[in-house]
C-alpha cells in the first residue's frame, strides 16, 4: 500500500473517533492550488519535448469520453440507482468529470513502480474537468425545462458551463501546462524543490485532510443507500476499462493507459458540486459528494487504482 | 441632544455561499446602496454546515434600506430560493443618522 | 402589498469558542430549530480577545426562535456560564416570513 | 416567568479595517464597558470591498451601552470619519440581562 | 546558542515594540499539525527497527511520571505559591502533561550536538500528554464535589478525559508513530522533503509566533505573581532532574535521559489550558498560560534544555 | 523572461477571464513573512562576512535618497499629474519608499545570470521602507495644517512614522539580518531547505496573487488616468537612474548598482497605503495603489528590471 494512502486511513480513523483534529481551510485551498500547479508544470514540461499534433485528435477524443460518461451515468442512476431526473444528472456531472487528486495518487502510484505515464495524461486531466459538467448541466435544462424560467435566471446552463470553464482547477491546471511547456525543465529548475520535491508530503497532508472530510460525511454516505454504493463501484470500474481501451487505441504505454483508466473511473467533488449546485437546485447536494468522495474516491484510492494498474499491463502489449 | 436617526429595515440572510454573486445581483436591482457579508457556520432544517467543504459554506448577508425595498427583497430572495436552498432570513428596525445614504 | 412578518425573538451570545458544542446542545435542547455561529475578536471585563490564542477564541452565537424558548435559553446560559466564563448576552426583536421555521 | 430585561443601544459600525485601533480607543473614551469586531466584506458608496488587499479589508464593530453613550459615540464617529473613510453605522435596540455589565 | 532560539526572541522583541507582527492563526495551525506528523513519524520509523517487550514497561511508566508531577504540583501550587484549589489544579494539569515544541526544540538541541535519543522518546512524548491533565480533572472534581452539580454537566470529568485523549496532538503523534513503524524509512523516502528536511525551518517559524504570544501575555505574566514565577523555574528543574533519573533507570543514553527529563520540565500550554477550561471553570485561564508558557516554555527553551543536557551526561555513563 | 514573471501573467490572466481563483489570505500573509525573512537572513549571513564602516554612511545616504525620491515626486504630482495636495503626498509616499517583491525578482533575476549583488543590498531595502514615508506624512502635516485637528489626532503625523517604523517588513528585514549576521551561514544551513531552497518557488506563489490583484485593481487603474500612467512608467526609470548612479558612488558592481536602481524605481503597495491611509486620509487609496501596483509594479517586473541591468552595465566599470 502506498504511504499516502495511510494518510487518508488516519484522517478517516481521527474522525472516526470523534477527535477535534481539523485542518484550516486555507491549509485545504493553498494544498489545492499547490497540487494543481505541480501537475500542470510537471505535464508541461514533458509535453514540450514530445508534442505531436496527432494529440489533438486524442484530445476531443478524450473530451467526448468525459461527456460519454455522463451520458451514459445518466439513465443508469435513474433506472438502476431509482433517483430522480435532477439528482441522476447532478451524480451524472461529478461521475462524467474527474479527480485532480485521484491522479495525484495513480500517478504517484506508477512513478512508486518506476514507470511515468505519457506527459498528455496531464493535458487530458485538464481536457476531462468540464465536458461531464457540460452534460450534466445540458440535462438539467431538459429536466427543468426552458420556459419554466429556471430558478437561477434563464442562462442558468450557460452560466454554469462558463463557470465551470473559469473554474480554478482548469485555469490552473492550463497554466501550469504552458508554464511548463513554454519554460521547460532546465529554466524551472529552481522552483523544483518546491514544486516537485514537497509534492509526495502535500499529497499525504491532502489525503489526511479527505479522509477527515470523507468521516465527516459519513451519514450522508448511510442515507444514500446501497443502490447508490454499488454504482461508487461498479461504475468506475467499467469507466476505468473503457479508458484503458481508449488509451491502448492512443497507442499509449501501459502506465499512460492505466492512468487514462484513473481518470475515467474518478469522479469530481469539488468542481462538479459547485456547478451542478447552481444548476440543478432541486438536486440534493449531498448525494453527489457522497458517492463521489465518500465511495468512489476512497475505492479508487484504496483498491480502484492498483486493479487498473494489473488490467493496463494484462490488456495493454 | 438627542442625534437625529431616522428609521430603516434591515434584512439578514444566512445562506449557502454559493449564492452570493445572486443576492448581490437582487439587492442591486431592488435599489438598496449597499450589503455587508461575513463567512458563518451554522445548523438547521438542512443539517449542520461546518464550512469545511466548499459546497456546505454559508455566509451572512445583511443589506440595510427602506422598508419597500426590504420587502421586496426579501419575498423575491424567498420565492427564488427557499425551496432549494439552505436558507433562513428575518427581519428587523435599524436606525440611521444619514438617511440618504441607505 | 405588505409582507406578511411574523415576531420572533432573537438571542445573540458572544462566548468563549470552547462553549461552542454546549452552546448548541442547550439550543436543541430548549427547542429551537437552528442557530448561526461565527467567530469575532473584542473586550470586555475579561480583557481583551484578540483569538490569536486557542483559550482567547471568541464566537458570537445568534439564535431566533419563539420568546418563551429564547427567554429559557438566556437564563439557563446566564446561571450557567456567566460567572465563570467571558460571555455577554443580548436580546432583539426579529421579523420572519416563514413562523413555523424558527 | 417572563425573563427580567434592561433596554440598551447597540451601536453597529462597518468600517475600513485600519481604524479598528481608533474606534476601540473612542468607545472605552465615551464610557463603554466593551466591543465586539469581526471581519466582513461587502459593497457600498465606496465601491466593493472584497478584503483581498490589506487596505480594502472591512470591519463589523458593535458596542452595546446606554443610549447617551452610543448617541455620543456614533456622533463623534460620524463627524470624525464619515467624510473621508469607507463607514456605515446603524443603531438599533437590544434588551440585556445584566443592565450593569453594559 | 540554537538559531531556533533567535526566532523564539525576535517574536518578543517584535511584539515588545508593539510592532503589527501578526502570524496568520492557519499558519499556526498548520505548523502545529506539520510538527506532530514529522515527529511522529521520524519517531516511528526509528521505533520499528527496535521495539522491544520492555518498551512496554516503560510506558506505564512514563505515564505514571506525568500523573506523579500533576499530584506533586497541586500541594506546592496551594501551599508555596497560595493558589486556590481550582487554580492549583489546573496549573498543576499543565506542569503534568507536556509541550510539544519544548520537546522539538530539546530533539533539535541534541542532533546538533551529533546526538541522537532513543526512537521511544517520541513514544513518551504521546503518553506523557494526557495523563498529568486526568490528574488534573480529578483533582478539580474533587473541588467541585460530585452533588454540586459541575458545572458542564455531570460528567465534566468523563467529558475532559476523552476531550484529551481525542485531541490532535496524541492523534497526530500515534498516528505519525503507526505509518513510521508499518512502511519504514524506506518507504516513506519521498515524503522527507516535506517532513524531514523543513522540520528546522518549520520550528524557526513557529518560535516566532511562540514569541509574540508571550510577549503579548506580558501581563497576565506579571500579574501571576513572583511566587508562580519561581514555581516555573523551580518546578521545571526537580521535575527534569527526576526524568533522568527514570531515564537512567530505563538504561537510555545520556542523549534519551536528557530528553526524558525536559518531557518532565516541559508544561502544556494548548491541551491542558483546553481540557482545564471545562473541567474547572472556576480556574482563571491566564494563570496557567502566563506559568507554562509564559514562564516555564522561555525558561526551557533559552536555559533548561541546555542544562538538562549537562546534567544528563555528568549523571549519565 | 523569468519562469516567476509567467505566474505573474497567469494571474491576470485568470482574473481576466473571471476565473474564481482566489489565493487565501493566510497563503498571502505567509508568503510575505517567508520572503522578508528569506530576504533578511540571506543579506545577513554574507553581510557578517564583509561588514565596513562605509556602511555606515552608505546607509544614511540611501535613507536620504528614498526621502529625496519622495521629496522630488511630490511636485511633479500635484504639477505634471494635477493631482491634489493630499493624494500627491500620498502617491509620492509611495514612490518614496520599496517594494520587497520588486526587490526579490530584481534579486532573483541577477542571479539566474549569474551575478550576486552586495550584501548590503539588502540592508538598504530595509532602510529605504521608512524615509519616503515619512516624507510623506510630513507633507500631509503641512497640508492638513496643524491646528485643524488632523482628523486622526493631534499626533496622526508622529504617530503614521512610529507606525511604519514598526511595521513588520522593517522588523522581519531587520531581525532576518541580525540573525544571519549572528548566526552566518554554516550554523544556519539546517534551515536552509526552508528559507533558500523554496524561494523561488515562494516568489512564483507570490506573482501568481499579485498577478490576481493587479487585474482586480483594472478599474482603478482606468481611472487614475493617463498622466498618472505615464508617471508610473517615467519616474521609476529616472530613480533607477539616480540609483545607480548612487550605486556607482558606493563603488558596488554592476549587479549592486541595478537592484539599487531597481529599489529606487520600486513603488511600495503594502506599508505605504497603510501607513498614508491615517496620515491623509483626504487622499483617495485607490490612487497609490493602482499606480504603485498596477502600473509601477507590473512595469518594473516586466521590462524595468532587465532594463536597469543593461543600464548598470553600460555605465558601470
Ligand atoms: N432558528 C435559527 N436561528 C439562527 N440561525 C438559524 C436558525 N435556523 C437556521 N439558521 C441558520 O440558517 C442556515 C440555513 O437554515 P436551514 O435552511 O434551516 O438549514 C442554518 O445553517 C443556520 O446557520
Ligand atoms: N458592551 C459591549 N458591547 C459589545 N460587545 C461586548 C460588550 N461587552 C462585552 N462584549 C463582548 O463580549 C465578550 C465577553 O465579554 P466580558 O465577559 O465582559 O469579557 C467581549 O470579549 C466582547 O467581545
Ligand atoms: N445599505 C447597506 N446595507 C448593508 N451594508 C452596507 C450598506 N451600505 C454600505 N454597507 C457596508 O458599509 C461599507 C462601507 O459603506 P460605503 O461607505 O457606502 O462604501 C460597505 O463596504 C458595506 O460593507
Ligand atoms: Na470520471
Ligand atoms: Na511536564
Ligand atoms: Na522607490
Amino acid at each position: 500500500m502506498d504511504p499516502v494512502v495511510a494518510f487518508f486511513i488516519l484522517g478517516i480513523l481521527a474522525r472516526a473517533i470523534r477527535s477535534d483534529l481539523r485542518m484550516p481551510e486555507a491549509l485545504y485551498e493553498t494544498l489545492t492550488i499547490y497540487l494543481l500547479l505541480a501537475i500542470g508544470l510537471k505535464g508541461g514540461m514533458a509535453l514540450a519535448a514530445d508534442w505531436q499534433t496527432k494529440l489533438l485528435w486524442q484530445a476531443l477524443a478524450v473530451m467526448a469520453f468525459g461527456a460519454a460518461l455522463a451520458a451514459v451515468a445518466y439513465p443508469l442512476l435513474q433506472r438502476l440507482v431509482r433517483l430522480g431526473a435532477a439528482d441522476a444528472a447532478s451524480v451524472a456531472a461529478h461521475y462524467g468529470s474527474v479527480s485532480v487528486v485521484t491522479f495525484a495518487v495513480g500517478l504517484n502510484a506508477l512513478r512508486s513502480q518506476g514507470v511515468e505515464p505519457e506527459p498528455e495524461l496531464t493535458l487530458f486531466l485538464a481536457l476531462m474537468e468540464v465536458p461531464g459538467i457540460l452534460v450534466g448541466v445540458l440535462l438539467a435544462k431538459r429536466i427543468s425545462g426552458p420556459d419554466s424560467g429556471a430558478p437561477l435566471g434563464h442562462s442558468s446552463w450557460s452560466g454554469a458551463l462558463v463557470e465551470a470553464l473559469r473554474g480554478k482547477s482548469v485555469v490552473l491546471l492550463l497554466g501550469g501546462l504552458a508554464i511548463g511547456a513554454l519554460f521547460g525543465k532546465q529554466a524551472l529548475a529552481p522552483i523544483a524543490p518546491m514544486f516537485e520535491h514537497l509534492f509526495k508530503g502535500a499529497l499525504a497532508l491532502f489525503l489526511l485532510e479527505l479522509g477527515l472530510i470523507v468521516a465527516g460525511k459519513w451519514p450522508d454516505i448511510k442515507n444514500a443507500g446501497w443502490r447508490l454504493a454499488a454504482f461508487g463501484v461498479a461504475f468506475p470500474v467499467a469507466a476505468a476499462m473503457a479508458g484503458i481501451g481508449l488509451g491502448n487505441a492512443f497507442g499509449l504505454s501501459a502506465a499512460g493507459a492505466a492512468l487514462l483508466g484513473t481518470l475515467g473511473a474518478s469522479a469530481s467533488y469539488i468542481a462538479a458540486p459547485a456547478a451542478m449546485r447552481v444548476a440543478v437546485p432541486q438536486a440534493n447536494p449531498a448525494l453527489g459528494i457522497a458517492a463521489a468522495l465518500g465511495i468512489t474516491f476512497a475505492f479508487n484510492v484504496a483498491v480502484g487504482i492498483p486493479l487498473y494498474w494489473r488490467i493496463a499491463t494484462a490488456l495493454g502489449g | 441632544m438627542t442625534l437625529n436617526t431616522y428609521p430603516k429595515r434591515q434584512l439578514t440572510i444566512i445562506a449557502e455561499a454559493v449564492l452570493e454573486s445572486r443576492l448581490i445581483e437582487h439587492t442591486r436591482h431592488y435599489g438598496a446602496h449597499g450589503y455587508t457579508t461575513s463567512e458563518v457556520r451554522g445548523g438547521g432544517e438542512h443539517g449542520v454546515k461546518e464550512g469545511a467543504w466548499d459546497v456546505d459554506r454559508m455566509i451572512e448577508f445583511k443589506v440595510v434600506a427602506d422598508e419597500a425595498v426590504i420587502e421586496a427583497l426579501a419575498s423575491h430572495v424567498l420565492e427564488q430560493y427557499a425551496a432549494n436552498f439552505a436558507l433562513s432570513m428575518f427581519l428587523s428596525d435599524v436606525q440611521v443618522l444619514r438617511p440618504q445614504k441607505f
